[in-house]
């Protein structure tokens, strides 16, 4: 099996986050499409590893669900700390700092 | 040596009385810049015409950028750098009958404005040159804005700077590239005016560096169409601050064409001269069209300077000696003459209550003094003959007229125009029925003070402009040399 | 020598400097005695100068002295220099001594004016600026010179500084002058490329060689010429003279006739061998001459305000003298300037009597009758009048006729210059004695009973007598006093004075009898293609004189039947003679021309520059169109900083296909 | 018995971010302990003593060249001018925030453990010569500023300036994560050296579509740290939310790592490939000056304000990267230096006057302390003067170097837009001179610390304070010290000139 269809999903995949970046209004969700981005990531280092045969790609990939947890932790700290404060748990609300 | 001493006196001066109690720091000011004025009569004393630059000094600043602190003084600069003095010193002195809140900082501002233009006026590097030329129009932001007249100043002075500073960092950006397009390869990069002059550019590479530095000098003459900033910022300064201003630092961009851009960008010159000679006849005429229906006496004197400054711009872009030497002259003359003009105008306005030449008149009344001294500098600014401004037109006139003919017709209009606005300004102030709230009195002695030394000086020169012409003949014939060779 | 002459320099400097600094220190009419006294010391060292000159054999009878270098580089040698020669000289004798007078005339006549002290400061750098002009041997101090006299005039005409009539005839006057200097300067221009000097003898040491009528000199010669014009008050730079009657009298009478405005003259004389190789400049200053003369004499005989008419008269006889140097006859225009400068003077001293008599007015209308009130003034007025109009003995008689002499000695068509000339004589003759009969003859108004019962009229309010405005008498405006020479020994000394001069002067150089200038003069003119050339024979001079002789007594006769004998029966011509009359009485509409040529243009040029153009483009499209894309691009920036975060990440991927797309577009 | 030989670690090396770390765990545990004295003074001194330590290990190490970590960083002058760079803002950080709200709001030892931790992980970043280490560095650096970001919890604006700088960033690092991918699909190395040989090699994929994607996402994913238009909106909100202190770290410190990032792969990664980005990032640097300059202007938040000229100061910086020459590296290393002690001097400035006057950060906290602040006006003026670039100051030498580089290297028209980005400038900076001098001291503002207020606004931290010795010295010595620049910048300019040195492949 060729690289292209690794390399064909992974895109997809990382549209499919993207756009639900741009679409979702709750922050849980944009967190989630967050995910599906950085994974598109790791599925196209596994993929190119496999190809080139050698295991950079692969370290990379670990590392990088390590970090999309940490980032992931931290968005529901700050989630958290917002609805503690009773405020409303929407991007599209989140717009006090503009101009 | 002497030079440095000169131009960090004022800051040093300026510094130590922003730090010393009120009733001390605008005396010492005061006499800081009058130290200043000592020196640079001195160096008009012991200069020597016939050995070039002169006291120079040149130390490595940057040496990563191949910039100096080179400092040099000769014919071209030597009687720009006394006007300097004089001019600040009149400023300081005048001042100092005034009470300033937060005096200190006033002069302080002051002082580190002559330093800058000094420094400009004595530079012998490029880069440092800009850095001075940049670095003179902050002061004044602060003494227009702080301290200057009108509700809506900061936006005048605001407008003023920005506008000023677009052509300056202009000129910055062309100020480096002058100097790394020059030097050739294995060659280190220099600022230094002497070797950019050695080593010459292309021509189209010096043609678009040339529309620069005119983009920065022009603004600040200002002529026309470049002098939008001018009747707000001249609105918004201090009447001592307005002096300067006008007297001295509009001096720096004519100056700047004929230290830099004649010597540096000598086919630059030749190919735009046309254009600018047209610019600066445009400028006489419209400045002086502008002088003479303007009713703000301040916008007279600053329309009539566009005009002026376009006469000096006239005899420099004509390209040859008598033209060169009228310029120079003509810029001493200019600054001397606007100087006493602008302390006149304040003192008119005390008088009158307005600075509207519609509220004024007769103002001569019960103040011959006054009037006397008034006369004289109008009849000067005219350039009647018999005055230095005379001499100073007759050369660059002599001049365009040698090159460009027809232009010097055009531009000898702008004589008489001179005559027409000079003597309006004296008349609808001085002379006619009293305005209605104008009170005449007779001149004060603090103002006498200071305006009778100017007028002083004036008349001296007007007796004895050879003074001016023998030392500067050799350095303005040897700076320009360069776009005289092209235009033969 | 020289040094005599540059003290004839100094003195009335001197006095000027010290009347100036002093001018709060000298009581009462001492100002005007030290700078009578000035002038006269200025007088006596031109004596002293003219008898050195004398000892001179003919062929050195010309100096130089350089005092120092004014304006020396660059190929320019502007050095002040002073150039005496029997020219000079002549020229200096005139002016110290008619101005001696005149000083001694305003001591009384400016008494009580509270400028009294200015005035004699002024009139002193008024004759020190006159002198530099005489003397000066290079164009540079000569221009200064020919701008000073402009400025002291200016000074002395806005003297009553608080009538605006002074100020703007002032303006006026300065600004033409203005011109003329301009004109002068370049003039200078060409004449330094043609011979690579501005020294006078050094320019006509070569000007001799020099190619006849090289367009270049020509240029050059005209434009000098547009100075000696706007100076003189040639056409069509004449307007200024008559508004320049706002000045004091005596002022009029010294700068706007006796001296001053025959600078043009001198200078035309002066420049002879550069006009001598330029024909073509050197007839134009003929034919304007001759047109000044005739078009001056029109105007002067409609004109009610006494002063005007002897103005435009001075215009008129001006004109004969430019026509004279123009044509070459340069020692009959010199002789004519000379006992111009008396009787003229004289006139106007006259006049200013009148006026003191009439408390300050001018308008010969409300005149009359005088005779027997003011006999001394009536006697020298007639004396002058005499002179003017050219009745032998009188000076003015030789002077006038020597010019149409010679001038008719260049034949060809200047001979229409001639009848011009003789036609101008006779209206010369009509409006000096229509001034004359109408303010002397006829009954006596109020004033003159008044002073015949021996008290001088004096004026309740005082009036601007131009417009009519009430002022008061404090600085600014003519004083509380007036004079009339009758009481004033001054006045009469001055006057006598002149009297006799104007009455004899003649006698230096009646044809075929003496030569006295003629000879004295020649060696300025050595070398000269027309000096002795033009002298006529014997029996054209008699045939001449004869003419103008008759010329002058028909006149004289003619403003008798009008003006005397049938009172009235000018309105009726008037009316008869409308367009003419109101041709003459506008003065040829020059002023509207003018205005309408020039001045409103330029008016017109300030008014848009100042409510249009600097608002639009100047602040509108330089200033305004910067900020405003300035602040578009910062309107949009900040939109688009919504602060919608979905908004953010689309712009930020917009920008990653952008970036992509570019680096795509790369292989 | 077998001794366990682990691989060779060079922790002399290693020793800067070694002491971030570890300060960072000493200063988080100390922080779990009680006495107040010790959360309020102590640790903030811990986070000086660490940060010092760090500063003085990175100078003991100066010149040394070696890579450690199996290749994995690299250090050199030029990694450690930068880490030094990063430390000192790190350092005046920890003095702003000392007697700061932030802190007290989140745990002081949370607060300064994540500023030391952030601050190692610019020293990776700067340090990386690996694909990985590269992306590391980027996520330590990001996560714990989302975090400190936030950290004013009791203040919507500063939680809402954290989820968003949470999630743009999130976005900004998929991006990159996703360019570094396929770059080394098409290279087959994560190593900067071999990327850059088998870009050199002939066939190499230099002209690969796959390449230049990774290579545009990767741009993206740096522009986006740097704050380069059209990845900039985050800048103005976040660095407005965030607790000043924060904001002054983030202004300072994440440009200087980013564009030592940025130096360090485009100029030894991927230099071969120079004609291909060059013009780009050109393209991006006219964009963001012209973007950040009219964006400041008519700002009425200071710290809005200078976020905006944080953005058009990036693309100065850029311009010095674009023309890939060791003068570039200079003039960049150079121009950060001053950059950062500017900021710094106008973020204490800010610091102080919201304490002062529970103004918070409006324009209206500075007006007329020209008259009763000098220690304070003078600093913010010169703060400003050098940031739009006058004589005098660090910043014009710094912009002078700039152009002289550009136009070195065949970009004068950038420098063109340089000078005329800093003309706009002038508008907004002059408008806080303005402020500061020339308008009268408000009313309702007491002019000395500790007055009351007539009625504080939403958001104040609480009311007027003292502004606290630590915030002016540190505002009087960045302000002496952008004069000092301006006028002897010799020594830093050597400094600079090592640091370039090491990209001794540059000409």
């Amino acid at each position: 099996m060729s690289i292209e269809w690794f390399l064909v999903v992974s895109a997809m995949i990382f549209c499919i986050g993207a756009g639900g970046v741009l679409t979702r209004r709750s922050p849980l969700v944009t967190l989630l499409c967050l995910e599906l981005m950085l994974n598109a990531g790791n599925l196209a280092l596994i993929a190119f590893s496999r190809m080139w045969g050698n295991a950079e790609g692969q370290v990379f990939a670990i590392i990088v669900m390590v970090v999309a947890a940490c980032e992931v932790c931290v968005g529901l700290g700050v989630i958290v700390a917002m609805y503690r404060r009773r405020l409303p748990i929407d991007v599209d609300d989140m717009r006090e700092l503009h101009g | 040596m002497p030079l440095s001493i000169l131009i960090w006196l004022p800051a040093a001066v300026g510094l130590v009385a922003a730090l010393l109690p009120r009733s001390i720091g605008p005396r010492l000011a005061a006499l800081g810049t009058l130290g200043a004025l000592g020196i640079a009569i001195g160096l008009i004393a012991d200069y020597d015409p016939s050995s070039g630059m002169q006291h120079v000094t040149d130390e490595t600043w940057i040496a990563d950028l191949g910039i100096h602190y080179k400092l040099g003084l000769d014919g071209l600069n030597l009687f720009l750098v006394a006007l300097t003095t004089l001019g600040f010193a009149a400023a300081a002195v005048a001042a100092n009958f005034r009470t300033w809140e937060r005096s200190r900082l006033f002069y302080f501002h002051l002082l580190l404005g002559e330093t800058a233009v000094l420094g400009a006026f004595l530079a012998q590097d490029l880069a440092l040159f800009v850095a001075f030329f940049d670095l003179m129009l902050i002061p004044f932001y602060f003494l227009a804005g702080q301290w200057g007249d009108g509700e809506n100043r900061v936006a005048a002075v605001t407008k003023l700077v920005v506008y000023t500073f677009v052509g300056s960092l202009l000129m910055l950006a062309a100020a480096i590239a002058t100097g790394v397009m020059s030097a050739s390869d294995g060659q280190e990069v220099s600022f230094a005016l002497s070797d950019l002059r050695e080593r010459t550019l292309g021509e189209g590479t010096q043609q678009w560096l040339f529309l620069l530095f005119a983009a920065a000098f022009l603004v600040k003459m200002p002529a026309f169409p470049l002098h939008g900033w001018m009747p707000d910022g001249y609105r918004a300064m201090p009447i001592p601050v307005l002096a300067v201003f006008s007297g001295v630092l509009s001096k720096v961009g004519a100056y700047g064409f004929m230290r830099i851009v004649l010597p540096t960008f000598p086919d630059a010159s030749a190919h735009f001269q046309e254009l600018m000679l047209i610019l600066a006849v445009v400028s006489i005429l419209y400045g002086s069209a502008m002088a003479f229906t303007t009713t703000n006496a301040r916008l007279v004197v600053g329309y009539s300077s566009v005009a002026q400054l376009g006469f000096i711009t006239l005899g420099i872009f004509a390209l040859n000696d008598q033209g060169a030497q009228g310029a120079l002259l003509q810029m001493i003359n200019h600054g001397l003459v606007v100087i006493p003009l602008f302390l006149i105008i304040g003192v008119l306005a005390q008088r009158a209550g307005s600075e509207d030449l519609r509220d004024m008149g007769g103002i001569a009344f019960r103040a011959p003094v006054l009037a006397t001294l008034f006369l004289i500098v109008a009849l000067a600014t005219l350039a009647m003959p018999g005055s230095s401004n005379f001499v100073g037109e007759f050369l660059i006139l002599l001049g365009v007229f040698e090159s460009k003919m027809a232009i010097a017709f055009v531009a000898s209009i702008g004589i008489a125009l001179a005559a027409v606005y000079g003597l309006r300004l004296f008349i609808r102030a001085m002379h006619n029925r009293v305005g209605a709230s104008v009170e005449s009195r007779e001149i004060a002695l603090r103002d006498a003070v200071v305006l009778v030394p100017l007028v002083a000086v004036i008349l001296f020169f007007a007796v004895y402009p050879q003074l001016a012409l023998s030392r500067g003949e050799d350095s303005v014939v040897s700076t320009i040399a360069p776009a005289v060779e092209v235009t033969r | 020598m020289t040094t005599a002459a540059w003290l004839v320099l100094a003195f009335p400097l001197a006095g000027t400097v010290i009347i100036g600094l002093g001018f709060k220190l000298w009581p009462g009419r001492t100002a005007g005695w030290i700078g009578t006294l000035a002038i006269l010391a200025s007088f006596v060292c031109a004596v002293i100068t003219f008898l050195d000159l004398q000892d001179r054999d003919e062929h050195h009878k010309q100096a130089t002295s350089t005092l120092f270098d004014y304006a020396d580089t660059v190929g320019v040698d502007a050095k002040l220099t002073i150039l005496v020669d029997p020219l000079s000289v002549l020229m200096m004798l005139v002016v110290t001594g008619v101005s001696t007078l005149i000083h001694l005339y305003s001591v009384t006549y400016m008494t009580g004016d509270r400028g009294f002290n200015r005035y004699f400061a002024y009139l002193n750098f008024f004759v020190f600026s006159m002198l530099l002009l005489v003397l000066s041997g290079n164009f540079v101090p000569l221009i200064i010179g020919w701008a000073f006299v402009g400025a002291a005039s200016y000074l002395l005409i806005s003297f009553w500084y608080r009538r605006r009539t002074a100020t703007s005839a002032g303006v006026k006057a300065f600004v033409i002058n203005v011109v003329g200097d301009i004109g002068l300067m370049l003039g200078a221009y060409f004449i330094l490329r043609e011979f690579g000097t501005l020294d006078f003898l050094g320019v006509f040491e070569q000007a001799g060689a020099a190619p006849v009528n090289t367009a270049n000199l020509v240029a050059g010669m005209i434009l000098v010429l547009v100075g000696a014009f706007a100076k003189s008050a040639q056409m069509p730079f004449h307007t200024w003279l008559a508004d320049a009657m706002e000045g004091p009298t005596p002022v009029s009478s010294l700068i706007h006739a006796a001296t001053m405005v025959t600078a043009g003259v001198y200078l035309i004389a002066r420049m002879w061998p550069l006009f001598e190789v330029t024909p073509a400049a050197a007839n134009v200053a003929a034919i304007v001459g001759a047109v000044t003369l005739f078009v001056a004499a029109t105007i002067a005989l409609t004109q009610t305000d006494i002063k005007r008419v002897i103005a435009y008269s001075t215009m008129s006889q001006i004109g004969y003298m430019i026509m004279a140097v123009g044509a070459g006859a340069y020692a009959a225009g010199m002789f004519h300037f000379m006992t111009h400068a008396f009787f003229k003077a004289l006139l106007f001293m006259a006049a200013g009597s009148v006026i003191g008599a009439m408390a300050g007015i001018q308008d010969m209308d409300r005149m009359g009758g005088f005779r027997k009130a003011m006999p001394f003034t009536f006697v020298t007025m007639l004396v002058g009048g005499l002179a003017l109009s050219g009745i032998p003995p009188f000076s003015g008689f030789f002077s006038k006729d020597e010019i149409l002499a010679y001038t008719a000695q260049r034949g060809g068509w200047f001979w229409i210059l001639v009848v011009a000339g003789y036609a101008a004589a006779f209206l010369t003759a009509v409006y000096t004695f229509r001034m004359i009969f109408r303010v002397f003859g006829g009954e006596p108004v109020p004033e003159a009973r008044e002073l015949e019962q021996g008290h001088l009229h004096h004026a309740e309010v005082h009036v601007n007598p131009t417009d009519g405005e009430v002022e008061d008498t404090d600085v600014g405006f003519p004083g509380p006093e007036h004079f009339i020479a009758e009481r004033a020994f001054p006045m009469k000394i001055a006057m006598g004075t002149l009297a006799l001069l104007a009455t004899i002067a003649g006698a230096l150089q009646i044809p075929e009898v003496t030569h006295a200038i003629d000879s004295f003069l020649h060696p300025t003119f050595e070398g000269s293609k027309y000096y002795e050339a033009l002298e006529p024979s014997e029996s054209f001079t008699f045939i001449g004189m004869a003419v103008g002789a008759a010329i002058g007594l028909s006149g004289i006769f003619l403003a008798w039947q009008l003006w005397s004998r049938h009172r009235g029966v000018t309105a009726q011509l008037i009316t008869r003679l409308r367009p003419l009359y109101a041709l003459s009485h506008n003065k040829w509409y020059f002023d509207e021309i003018i205005d309408a040529l020039f001045v409103r243009p330029a008016a017109w040029v300030g008014r848009f520059a100042q409510q249009t153009f600097e608002r639009v483009v100047v602040n509108g499209a330089l200033v305004g169109g910067a900020s405003l894309i300035v602040r578009a691009g910062s309107a949009a920036v900040r939109a688009a900083q919504s602060g919608l975060l979905r908004s953010y990440a689309a712009l930020l991927l917009l920008g990653v296909g952008g970036v992509a797309l570019y680096f795509l577009l790369q292989s | 018995m077998i001794a366990a030989t682990g691989p060779h670690i060079d922790v002399e090396a290693l020793s800067p971010i070694l002491a971030l770390t570890g300060g960072g765990l000493i200063v988080l545990l100390t922080g779990l302990l009680r006495p107040r004295v010790v959360r309020e003074v102590l640790v903030p001194l811990l986070s000086l003593v660490a940060l010092g330590a760090a500063l003085g290990l990175a100078i003991w190490q100066w010149d040394t060249d070696t890579e450690i970590i199996a290749g994995a960083l690299r250090v050199d002058t030029f990694a450690l001018a930068f880490t030094g760079l990063v430390i000192i803002s790190a350092m005046v950080t920890v003095l702003l925030s000392w007697r700061a709200v932030a802190p007290r709001e989140a745990a002081h030892g949370e607060y300064y453990a994540m500023l030391l931790v952030s601050a190692a992980g610019m020293a990776v970043l700067v340090q990386a010569q690996n694909l990985v280490s590269l992306f590391i560095g980027f996520e330590l650096l990001s996560i714990p500023l989302y975090v400190l970001c936030a950290s004013e919890m009791r203040r919507a604006s500063s939680l809402e300036a954290g989820l968003k700088y949470l999630i743009i960033g999130s976005v900004g690092s998929a991006t990159l994560l996703y360019g570094l991918a396929l770059i080394y699909g098409a290279t087959g190395s994560t190593d900067f050296a071999t990327i850059g040989e088998s870009l050199n090699s002939a066939g190499g994929p230099v002209r690969d579509p796959l390449f230049l994607t990774g290579l545009a996402l990767s741009v993206v994913g740096l522009a986006f740290k740097a704050s380069v238009a059209p990845f900039h909106q985050w800048t103005p909100d976040a660095y407005e939310g965030a607790p000043t202190p924060v904001t002054a770290f983030m202004a300072t410190a994440t440009k200087v790592a980013a564009l030592g990032l940025l130096i360090r792969f485009f100029d030894v990664a991927l230099i071969n490939a120079q004609p291909d980005w060059a013009p780009a990032l050109a393209a991006l640097a006219t964009i963001t000056i012209v973007v950040g300059n009219v964006g400041a202007i008519g700002q009425t938040s200071l710290k809005r304000l200078l976020a905006w000229s944080s953005v058009a100061q990036a693309g100065y910086i850029l311009a010095g990267i674009v023309v890939g020459t060791q003068h570039g590296i200079e003039a960049t290393a150079f121009y950060l230096a001053a950059y950062l002690v500017m900021n710094m001097a106008a973020f204490a400035v800010i610091v102080a006057r919201a304490r002062e006057t529970g103004l918070g950060d409006a324009i209206q906290a500075v007006e007329g302390i020209g008259a009763t602040k000098p220690l304070l006006a003078w600093p913010m003026t010169i703060a400003m003067l050098g940031l739009a670039g006058i004589p005098g100051t660090a910043g014009f030498v710094g912009k002078f170097f700039l152009i002289d580089a550009a136009v070195d290297g065949d970009y004068a028209w950038l420098g063109i837009v340089i000078v005329v980005g800093s003309a706009v400038s002038l508008v907004y900076y002059l408008k806080v001179i303005a402020a500061m001098w020339m308008r009268p001291l408000p009313r309702s503002v007491p002019a000395l610390a500790g007055g009351a207020l007539d009625e504080p606004p939403a958001d104040a931290p609480v009311g007027p304070r003292a502004a606290g010795w630590e915030v002016v010295l540190v505002a009087v010595v960045c302000g002496v010290a952008t004069i000092v620049l301006g006028i002897v910048p010799g020594p830093v300019f050597d400094l600079a000139g090592d640091a370039a040195a090491s990209m001794s492949h540059l000409f």
